[in-house]
C-alpha cells in the first residue's frame, strides 16, 4: 500500500512539474525520459536476456533520423513518425540479431560494437539524407494539429510515452516473454530444453531492445530541434550500458534509477569544469569496486540487513 | 586507373600497413594477453598507451633524458602503473564477485580517468611529438615510399614481438602466463601464483602499449584523445581470433594494410570505418578469426 | 609411521551451502589412503581445500606435522602436495612436453627437471613419444597420464589423485591403476578419490568414505570391502 | 487404433565426435508407462543417447521415433511441447531465479497455441499454470522454499528442482540424467518412491541413466547396458545383473582385479 | 488535447508578459539598473578545451576592463558561465539554462561549430542576442536570422575561399589539391573553395579525411598521383601536421598552404615535423591583423599576462585563438554601447545586423549586413620557413556570398 501511495505521489509529481518548473528544467527532463527508454531497451538485452549487444547508440539514431525525416517531409503525427523509427530499427535489430546468433559473449560485443560504428559512419557520410556532417535540422513535432516548440509542450507527451514503456517492461518482465528472457540469460541448454526457442527469444530480444532504442529517438526528435551524428557513437552506448550497471543489471528499477542517477550526475558535473572526466572515471571504478550489483544490489542488500 | 597507378598504390599500402599494422599489431598484442589471461577487454588500454607516450614526451624533451634511458624509465613506469590498477582496482571489483562486464567498466572508468588526469596537466592541449631516434629520410623500395624511422618502427615492433614470443614459450614466467589463460584452476594446481600472474600480465600488457607509444609517437601526434588509436588494435585483435597472440599480430597488419588500400582504391573518407568493416566481415565469416582456435562446443 | 598429512576437522562452504563439515582424515607416509562417497559428498572439495584452492571456514590441516591451511595454493605445491585434478585440467593449447615442464613450475633446478622428465616419462612411455604433440590431441587415458605426469613433476611427496579412473576403458584403469601402485612401491603417498570403490579398496591399504560433506565410515580397506552395507550401497550389487 | 507397442523407438543411432564413435548403432525401445533404465560404465554414451533424443546432438545415422513423432524432424525447443523434458547430470538450473520462476518456465511450452500475444500475457498469474507449478513444487517436496534463489539450494534441492522443472512440462516422456547422483540414501529413498508413482499414478514414461544400482534394480522394468557406445544386453534387472558381460564391463565380481 | 490548451494558455500569458513589460518600460531579462547579464558558455573540459579555454578567458578580461572602465551605460557586465563540453545536448542544456534559469539579456559563446549549431532553434525562439565566441557555426549563419551571429574570427567558408583566392592570386597555380576533413567544417570551407576555384578558373582535386585519421598515407599519395600544383590543407593541426610530414617523406616538393585551423601552435608544427626540410615552401593562413608577434596587437598580449600572470607562464598559453574570444566580447560590448541606456534584446539584434567595425584584433573589419552573419572574412598569408613568417603582400578575400 505504501508503494502505490508513493507511485501515485511520484505520478501526481511528474505531471505537474511543468507547471513550476523552467524550460531548463524540463529540458533536462525530457532527456533523463530519452534515458530512461534507452535503458529499459539496452536492459532488456543485456540485462534480462545477458545478450551483450553494443550497437545501442546505433539504434538509437536509426529512430531519430527515421522520425525526422519523416516528420520533415511529410509532418506526420508524432506517433506515427515515432513508430516508424521504433519499427525501422526494431527491424534492422531483427536482422543483426539473427546474425548474430553465431556468436556470444566477447564476439557479440566485439561485431555489434563494430556494427554500431558503421551505422555512426553511415549517419556521417549519407549527407543528402541524414544532412551527414552539417547535422540535420528538426522541425516542430505535431501532435493531433499541435506543433511540438518548446519542452514545456513536448513534456507530457514525453512523459506519457516513457510511461507507457515503463508498463510495458513491467509486463514484459512479469511475461512469459520476460522468463524465456530471463531462462535464455541463466541457461541455453536448459532454456532450450524446457521447450524455449533460444534463437527466437534472442532475436526477439534485439528487435525488442531495439524498439525501445529507436522509440527513444522518436522522443528527443519531440523537443530537440537538431541531430549531428557525433553524439550516436559508441560513447553513447557506453554511458546507456554504464547507467544500466550503475542500476543494476537485470531491473528494471534500476535500470531507471540508474538513468536519472547519471543523467543527473552528468548535468550537475558540467558545473564541476576540467575535473569532469576524472570525477566520472573514478565514480565508475568505485562503483564496480564497492557496489558491483549496482545501486539495485546495495538496496536488496540494506533491506536484507534489516 | 592506370597499371602504374595501381602498382604504386598497391606497393605503397603494403609499405605503408605494415609500419602502421606493426603499432597496431603491439595494441593488439596488449589487449590479446589481457583478455586471455584476465577474460578481460581492456577498453582502458587506449589511456594506458597515451599516458605512456607523454611519459615518454616529458622524460625526453622536458626532462631531457637521453632516450636510451627515456626507455627503460617510460617502459618501467607504465609497467608499475598497470600492475597497480590489477592489484588496487581489478582484484577489489572481481572479488566483489563482480561479473566480466564489472571488470570492463572498471577499465572504462580508468579510461576517463587517465584522460582528464592527463587533461589537468596541461601539456596535452596542443599536439605534440618527440624527436625520433631514427632519421626520417626517405627510402624507396619498388615504387613505394617509407622513412628509415619507419623501417625502425617496423623492425622494433617486431623485434619485441619476437621477444614476447619467445618469453612466452620458453620462459618459465611466460609459460605461466599462458598456462594461466588456458586453463586458470590447472595452473593453481601446479602452483602458479595465478594472482601474481594476473598483475604481472597487466604489468607487461601496459609495457607493451607504452612500447607502442613511444615508437608510433614521433610519427603519429600525441594529444590527449589518442588512444582512440586502439579501436584499430580492437580490430587487429578481433580479426586474429582475440585469444591468439599471433593473430593479434596478423591482425594488426591486415587493419594496416586494409586501411591503406581502402583509402587508395576506395576513398579517403572510407578509411575510419574500413576496420569496422573488417571486423564485420571476419566474424561473420570466420568468427573464430583468422588464427583463433575453434570455439569449442559447450558439454551439456 | 608417522601420519604425513592430517586433516582435523575441516570445514568449507560456498557461499551459503556448507560443503564440508567436520572432516578428519590422516595419510600415513608411504601408503595410498582412498576416499570415496558418491557425486557431491564432497570429496574433489577435500582435496581442493588441502591444495588451498578452496578456502577453510574451520579446522586445520597439517602436512609432516606442520600446518598449511594458511599457505597460498604455490606455497602447498612447494612443499610436495601435488593435486591431479578430475577431468581434463590439461592445457590443451601446449605441448605434452610444455605441460610437463610446466608441471615443475615451482622448482628452480633446471637439471633435476630435465632428470625428470626422463623419469617420469618411464612411467609413462607413451608420453615420451607424444612429446612435441598438442596436449589437446591426446586420447582420455593419455590425458590423464600426462595429467598426473604433470603432477610428478613438482616432485611431491604426496599425489592427491581426483577420480583417476572416470570415463577410461577398462583396460585403461588397469593400466593407471598399477603404475599407481607402482608409485606408491616407489615411495610416493597418494590419497586417492574415487567412484569406483572396488577398484579403490583394492589399490589402498585404509580408506575413509564419504557423504554429504562428512565422513561416514573409516578403516582399513581390507574390512571395508567386506562391509555388506557398503557394498549395497556403492556396489549395488 | 494401433497404438503403437513403444512410445520411444531407438534405431541404429550412431553418433560421431570428430574421428571418435560415440555411439555405435545402438537401438531400443521404450514402453508406454514403464521405467526404463540405461546403465554402464563412464563414456559408454549413455549421456550421448539422451542428447540425441533430446535434440541436443545431431546423430550420424538412425531413427527416433516418439509416439508417431520423428524427433529428428523437431527442432530442439518444439521437445517440451511434444511432451519430453529432460534433466541433466550436471545440473542447469537457471541460478539467479527464483525456485518458482525456475518451475514458472517449465510451463513455457504450454501456451502457445493461444498465439503470439500471449506472451507478453503475465504468466505468474493464479490459473491453470499456477496450479500445475504448485503441484511439481508439492510433489518434489520443495513448496516451502519457492522464494529462494536457485543457486542458493543445497545440492539435494537443486536436484529436486531439476525434477520438479520437468514435471512442470506435462511430459509423458521424462528423461533423467543421473538423478541420484550425490543424494543422500534417504532420499534415495524418496526418489524412488516419486519416480514410481509418476510412473505408475500418473501415467509417465521414465528413462533414467543412472550409476546407483540400488535405485536402478529397484525401479526399473527394464535395463539397457551400454559400454563404449554399443549395446551389450537389454532385459529385466534381474537378466541383466546375471549377465555375464555385464558383470565383466560394468557391474564387476566381488574380487578386484587389478 | 491538454496540450493545446495548454499552449494556449501559456500564449495568453506569454502575451500578456510582452505587454506588460512593455508598459513598464522594457524590463528586458537579465538587465537591472545596474548590471546586465551576459551567458557566457565555451567548453570548459574534456576534448575541446584547447579551443575554449583561452577564447573564454580573453573575453572575460575585455568584459572586465570595460567593467573597470565604469561598464556600459553605468551598468556593470555580469557574467553567468556555463561549460558547454562542445556536445550538442550540453550546448542546448548550457543555453537553456542560462536564458530560463540565470536570465540572462543575451550570449556570448560557443567554440565548436557543430554544437553550436543545436541551440540555433531555441536562441531565435526566445529572441535572445547571440554572438558565437569563436566558433564559425557557418549553418546557424546561413540563412541569415535576426538574432544569431558568428564567425567573429573567419567563417569557415571564408577559410576556404580565400585559400583559393591566395593559391591562384598569388601562386599562381591552377590545379589545386584540396585536403580537408570529412565533417561540417570541412564542408563548408569546401563549398566556397569550389565556388572561389570555379571564379578564378582553377581546378580542385579534394580528399576528404576523418579528423581522428592516423594514417594519411593514402589521400597525400592520391593527390600527388594526381598531379595537383599545389596542397592546400583545412584539416585541424594534426592531420595538418601529419599532412605535411607526410608530403616530405613522399618528396611532393609542391607549394603547401595550411588554413587557420591548422596553425595552433608552429613552433610545436616545426618539432613535430622533425625536420625544417618540410617547410622549404610553406604557407600558413593568419586572420589576426597583424603576424603573431608584432607590434599592432602587442596591447592584447599584455592585457592578458596582467590578467592571467599565472596561466601565462604554463606552456601554449595564451593559445594562438585567445584574441578570438576579445574580438568576439568587442562585438557584445560594442552593440550594447550603441543599443542606448534602454536596451532591449530586439534592439540589441538590430543593432548587431548593421554593426560594422574595426576591432584592430583582427585582419578585416567586423561587419554584418541584411545576407550577412559572418563577422569576419578576410585572411592574410605568410611564408614560413620554419622559424618565423614573412608576411605576403595583400589581403585575401572571399567571393562566396549567401544567395537568399
Amino acid at each position: 500500500m505504501k508503494r502505490a501511495t508513493l507511485a501515485v505521489v511520484i505520478l501526481l509529481a511528474l505531471f505537474a512539474l511543468p507547471m513550476v518548473a523552467s524550460g531548463y528544467i524540463l529540458y533536462l527532463a525530457n532527456l533523463l525520459m530519452v534515458f530512461v527508454v534507452l535503458s529499459l531497451g539496452l536492459n532488456i538485452l543485456i540485462g534480462e536476456t545477458g545478450q551483450f549487444g553494443l550497437a545501442h547508440a546505433a539504434f538509437y539514431g536509426i529512430g531519430i533520423y527515421t522520425a525526422v525525416l519523416l516528420n520533415n517531409a511529410t509532418g506526420a503525427p508524432v506517433l506515427v513518425t515515432l513508430l516508424a523509427g521504433a519499427s525501422l530499427a526494431a527491424l534492422i535489430g531483427l536482422v543483426l540479431g539473427a546474425i548474430s546468433l553465431r556468436m556470444r559473449d566477447i564476439y557479440l560485443a566485439l561485431s555489434t560494437f563494430a556494427f554500431g560504428e558503421a551505422v555512426r559512419w553511415v549517419f556521417a557520410s549519407w549527407t543528402p539524407v541524414t544532412g551527414g556532417p552539417n547535422g540535420l535540422r528538426i522541425n516542430p513535432s505535431n501532435l493531433f494539429g499541435f506543433k511540438l516548440v518548446t519542452d514545456r509542450d513536448a513534456y507530457l507527451l514525453v512523459l506519457v510515452v516513457t510511461l507507457a514503456f515503463l508498463l510495458l517492461t513491467i509486463q514484459i518482465t512479469r511475461s512469459r516473454l520476460g522468463s524465456a528472457f530471463r531462462a535464455v540469460r541463466e541457461s541455453e541448454i536448459a532454456a532450450a530444453a524446457m521447450g524455449v526457442n533460444v534463437r527466437g527469444v534472442k532475436i526477439a530480444a534485439f528487435a525488442l531492445s531495439a524498439f525501445y532504442a529507436g522509440a527513444a529517438g522518436g522522443l528527443f526528435t519531440t523537443f530537440s530541434s537538431f541531430i549531428h551524428p557525433e553524439s550516436l557513437g559508441f560513447m553513447t552506448t557506453i554511458m546507456v550500458l554504464t547507467m544500466i550497471v550503475v542500476g543494476g543489471l537485470g531491473s528494471v528499477v534500476g535500470a531507471v534509477g540508474g538513468a536519472l542517477i547519471l543523467g543527473l550526475f552528468s548535468e550537475l558535473l558540467r558545473q564541476l569544469l576540467s575535473f569532469q572526466e576524472i570525477i566520472y572515471g573514478a565514480i565508475l571504478m568505485l562503483c564496480m569496486m564497492y557496489a558491483p550489483r549496482g545501486l539495485m544490489g546495495l538496496l536488496e542488500r540494506k533491506q536484507a540487513g534489516r | 586507373m592506370t597499371w602504374e597507378l595501381f602498382l604504386l598504390f598497391f606497393q605503397q599500402s603494403l609499405m605503408s600497413g605494415l609500419v602502421t599494422g606493426s603499432i597496431y599489431a603491439l595494441l593488439a598484442l596488449a589487449m590479446v594477453m589481457i583478455f586471455n589471461t584476465t577474460d578481460v577487454p581492456n577498453f582502458g588500454q587506449g589511456e594506458i598507451f597515451m599516458v605512456a607516450s607523454y611519459i615518454a614526451l616529458v622524460l625526453l624533451v622536458f626532462a631531457s633524458v637521453p632516450y636510451l634511458v627515456m626507455i627503460p624509465l617510460t617502459l618501467a613506469a607504465v609497467f608499475f602503473g598497470g600492475a597497480i590498477f590489477q592489484r588496487l582496482v581489478l582484484k577489489r571489483v572481481a572479488l566483489a564477485r563482480g561479473a566480466s562486464v564489472n571488470l570492463v567498466i572498471a577499465t572504462l572508468g580508468l579510461s576517463y580517468f587517465l584522460k582528464g588526469v592527463m587533461r589537468q596537466t596541461g601539456i596535452a592541449e596542443v599536439p605534440r611529438s618527440f624527436p625520433a631516434l631514427f632519421p626520417t629520410d626517405s627510402v624507396s623500395i619498388g615504387m613505394a615510399t617509407a622513412t628509415v624511422q619507419d623501417f625502425a618502427i617496423l623492425g622494433l615492433a617486431l623485434a619485441a614481438m619476437a621477444a614476447f614470443f619467445l618469453f612466452f614459450h620458453f620462459t618459465r614466467t611466460g609459460r605461466a602466463m599462458r598456462a594461466v589463460g588456458m586453463n586458470p584452476r590447472a595452473a593453481i594446481l601446479v602452483g602458479v601464483d595465478i594472482e601474481r600472474m594476473r598483475w604481472l600480465v597487466w604489468g607487461l600488457s601496459s609495457a607493451i602499449a607504452a612500447l607502442a607509444g613511444i615508437l608510433i609517437s614521433p610519427k603519429l601526434l600525441m594529444t590527449a584523445d589518442m588512444g582512440i588509436v586502439v579501436i584499430l588494435g580492437f580490430a587487429a585483435a578481433i580479426v586474429g581470433g582475440f585469444t591468439s597472440l599471433p593473430g593479434a599480430v596478423v591482425g594488426g597488419f591486415v587493419i594496416g594494410i586494409v586501411e591503406n588500400m581502402v583509402g587508395l582504391f576506395v576513398s579517403s573518407k572510407a578509411i575510419v570505418v574500413a576496420p569496422f568493416l573488417a571486423i564485420m566481415l571476419v566474424l561473420l565469416l570466420r568468427p573464430q578469426g583468422l588464427l583463433g582456435g575453434k570455439a569449442t562446443a559447450k558439454k551439456v | 609411521m608417522s601420519d604425513l598429512l592430517a586433516l582435523e576437522g575441516i570445514a568449507a562452504g560456498y557461499g551459503s551451502i556448507q560443503a564440508l563439515s567436520g572432516v578428519s582424515l590422516r595419510v600415513t607416509t608411504g601408503t595410498i589412503v582412498a576416499l570415496l562417497g558418491s557425486n557431491g559428498a564432497g570429496k574433489t572439495t577435500t582435496l581442493n581445500t588441502i591444495s588451498r584452492v578452496v578456502p577453510l571456514t574451520g579446522g586445520r590441516i597439517l602436512f609432516d606435522g606442520e600446518p598449511i591451511h594458511e599457505l597460498p595454493s604455490s606455497r602447498v605445491v612447494m612443499r610436495g602436495i601435488s593435486q591431479v585434478p578430475e577431468g581434463r585440467e590439461i592445457f590443451a593449447r601446449m605441448s605434452v612436453e610444455e605441460n610437463l615442464v610446466i608441471g615443475a613450475h615451482v622448482r628452480r633446478d633446471r637439471a633435476g627437471i630435465a632428470a625428470d622428465l626422463e623419469r617420469v616419462c618411464d612411467y609413462f612411455p607413451v608420453l615420451k613419444s607424444r612429446f612435441r604433440q598438442m596436449a589437446g590431441t591426446l586420447s582420455g587415458g593419455e590425458q590423464q597420464m600426462l595429467l598426473i605426469a604433470r603432477a610428478l613433476m613438482a616432485r611431491p611427496r604426496i599425489l592427491l589423485l581426483d577420480e583417476p579412473s572416470l570415463g577410461l576403458s577398462p583396460i585403461m584403469v588397469q593400466q593407471i591403476f598399477k603404475i599407481i601402485r607402482r608409485l606408491n612401491e616407489d615411495g610416493l603417498t597418494v590419497l586417492l578419490v574415487e567412484q569406483n570403490a572396488r577398484l579403490a579398496l583394492a589399490v589402498s591399504q585404509y580408506a575413509y568414505v564419504m557423504e554429504n560433506g562428512e565422513i561416514r565410515f573409516e578403516g582399513r580397506s581390507a574390512d571395508l570391502v567386506k562391509d555388506d552395507g557398503l557394498r549395497r550401497t556403492y556396489l549395488g550389487v | 487404433m494401433n497404438a503403437p507397442a513403444s512410445l520411444l523407438a531407438i534405431e541404429n543411432l550412431t553418433v560421431r565426435f570428430g574421428g571418435l564413435v560415440a555411439v555405435d548403432h545402438v537401438s531400443f525401445e521404450v514402453k508406454p508407462g514403464s521405467i526404463h533404465a540405461l546403465i554402464g560404465p563412464n563414456g559408454a554414451g549413455k549421456t550421448t543417447v539422451f542428447n540425441c533424443i533430446s535434440r541436443f546432438y545431431q546423430p550420424a545415422t538412425g531413427a527416433l521415433r516418439f509416439g508417431e513423432h520423428d524427433l529428428l524432424t523437431k527442432p530442439r525447443h518444439r521437445l517440451a511441447e511434444l511432451g519430453v523434458a529432460r534433466t541433466f547430470q550436471n545440473l542447469e538450473l537457471f541460478g539467479e531465479l527464483s525456485v518458482f520462476e525456475n518451475v514458472l518456465i517449465g510451463t513455457h511450452s504450454q501456451a502457445r497455441r493461444t498465439g503470439w500475444l500471449d506472451l507478453f500475457r503475465a504468466g505468474n498469474r493464479p490459473g491453470e499454470h499456477r496450479d500445475r507449478i504448485e503441484h511439481a513444487l508439492e510433489q518434489t517436496g520443495i513448496a516451502d522454499v519457492r522464494h529462494v534463489k536457485a543457486r542458493a539450494l543445497d545440492f539435494g534441492r537443486q536436484k529436486m528442482l531439476e525434477l520438479a522443472r520437468a514435471l512442470a512440462v506435462r511430459p509423458t516422456l521424462l528423461l533423467l540424467d543421473e538423478p541420484a547422483a550425490g543424494l543422500r540414501n534417504r532420499e534415495i529413498d524418496a526418489l524412488d518412491a516419486m519416480l514410481v508413482k509418476l510412473c505408475r499414478t500418473d501415467g509417465l514414461t521414465i528413462v533414467l541413466v543412472e550409476h546407483v544400482m540400488q535405485l536402478v534394480m529397484s525401479i526399473s522394468d527394464w535395463v539397457t547396458v551400454l559400454n563404449f557406445g554399443t549395446k551389450i544386453a537389454e532385459g529385466t534387472p534381474a537378466a541383466v545383473q546375471a549377465n555375464e558381460q555385464v558383470i565383466d564391463a560394468y557391474l564387476g565380481r566381488e574380487q578386484a582385479d587389478v | 488535447m491538454k496540450i493545446g490548451t495548454y499552449i494556449q494558455s501559456a500564449l495568453v500569458v506569454t502575451a500578456a508578459a510582452l505587454l506588460l513589460s512593455g508598459a513598464a518600460g522594457a524590463q528586458e531579462p537579465g538587465l537591472s539598473k545596474d548590471s546586465i547579464k551576459i551567458g557566457l558558455f565555451g567548453p570548459m573540459s574534456g576534448k575541446a578545451l584547447a579551443y575554449g579555454e583561452d577564447p573564454l578567458n580573453a573575453a572575460k578580461m575585455w568584459y572586465d576592463r570595460i567593467n573597470k572602465q565604469g561598464g556600459i551605460w553605468g551598468r556593470k557586465i555580469e557574467l553567468v558561465q556555463e561549460d558547454d563540453r562542445c556536445a550538442a545536448n550540453d550546448v542546448v542544456a548550457a543555453v537553456k539554462k542560462l536564458v530560463e534559469q540565470d536570465k540572462v539579456f543575451m550570449l556570448n559563446g560557443g567554440s565548436c561549430s557543430t554544437a553550436t549549431v543545436a541551440a540555433q532553434e531555441y536562441v531565435l525562439r526566445n529572441k535572445v542576442p547571440f554572438v558565437m565566441l569563436n566558433a564559425s557555426g557557418d549553418s546557424a549563419l546561413y540563412p541569415p536570422t535576426d538574432y544569431i551571429f558568428g564567425a567573429i574570427s573567419i567563417s569557415q567558408r571564408a577559410v576556404g575561399g580565400t585559400m583559393i583566392d591566395f593559391a591562384t592570386r598569388s601562386l599562381k597555380v591552377k590545379k589545386l589539391g584540396y585536403l580537408n576533413h570529412d565533417d561540417a567544417y570541412g564542408a563548408w570551407n569546401l563549398e566556397a573553395a569550389q565556388f572561389m576555384a570555379k571564379e578564378q578558373g582553377a581546378t580542385l582535386i579534394v580528399e576528404s579525411v576523418n579528423p581522428d585519421i592516423t594514417d594519411i598515407t593514402a589521400p597525400i599519395l592520391k593527390l600527388k598521383a594526381s598531379g595537383a600544383e599545389a596542397l592546400l590543407v583545412t584539416a585541424y593541426a594534426r592531420p595538418a601536421t601529419l599532412a605535411i610530414k607526410k608530403a616530405h617523406e613522399l618528396g611532393w616538393k609542391t607549394p603547401i598552404v595550411i588554413a587557420v585551423n591548422g596553425i595552433a601552435n608552429l613552433v610545436q608544427m616545426v618539432e613535430n615535423v622533425g625536420t625544417k626540410e618540410a617547410f622549404k615552401n610553406l604557407y600558413i593562413q593568419e586572420l589576426l591583423a597583424d603576424v603573431p608577434g608584432g607590434p599592432k596587437l602587442q596591447w592584447v598580449y599584455d592585457m592578458y599576462k596582467t590578467a592571467y600572470p599565472e596561466l601565462a607562464k604554463t606552456p601554449d598559453h595564451p593559445s594562438p585563438y585567445m584574441p578570438y574570444g576579445l574580438a568576439s566580447a568587442m562585438v557584445v560590448t560594442h552593440a550594447l554601447n550603441l543599443a542606448g541606456p534602454q536596451p532591449t534584446r530586439e534592439g540589441v539584434a538590430w543593432v548587431l545586423r548593421n554593426l560594422k567595425f574595426e576591432s584592430g584584433v583582427m585582419a578585416g573589419p567586423i561587419e554584418f549586413g541584411d545576407n550577412d552573419r559572418a563577422g569576419q572574412e578576410s585572411a592574410i598569408f605568410l611564408k614560413f620557413e620554419g622559424e618565423k613568417g614573412v608576411l605576403q603582400p595583400g589581403v585575401y578575400s572571399n567571393k562566396w556570398k549567401y544567395k537568399g
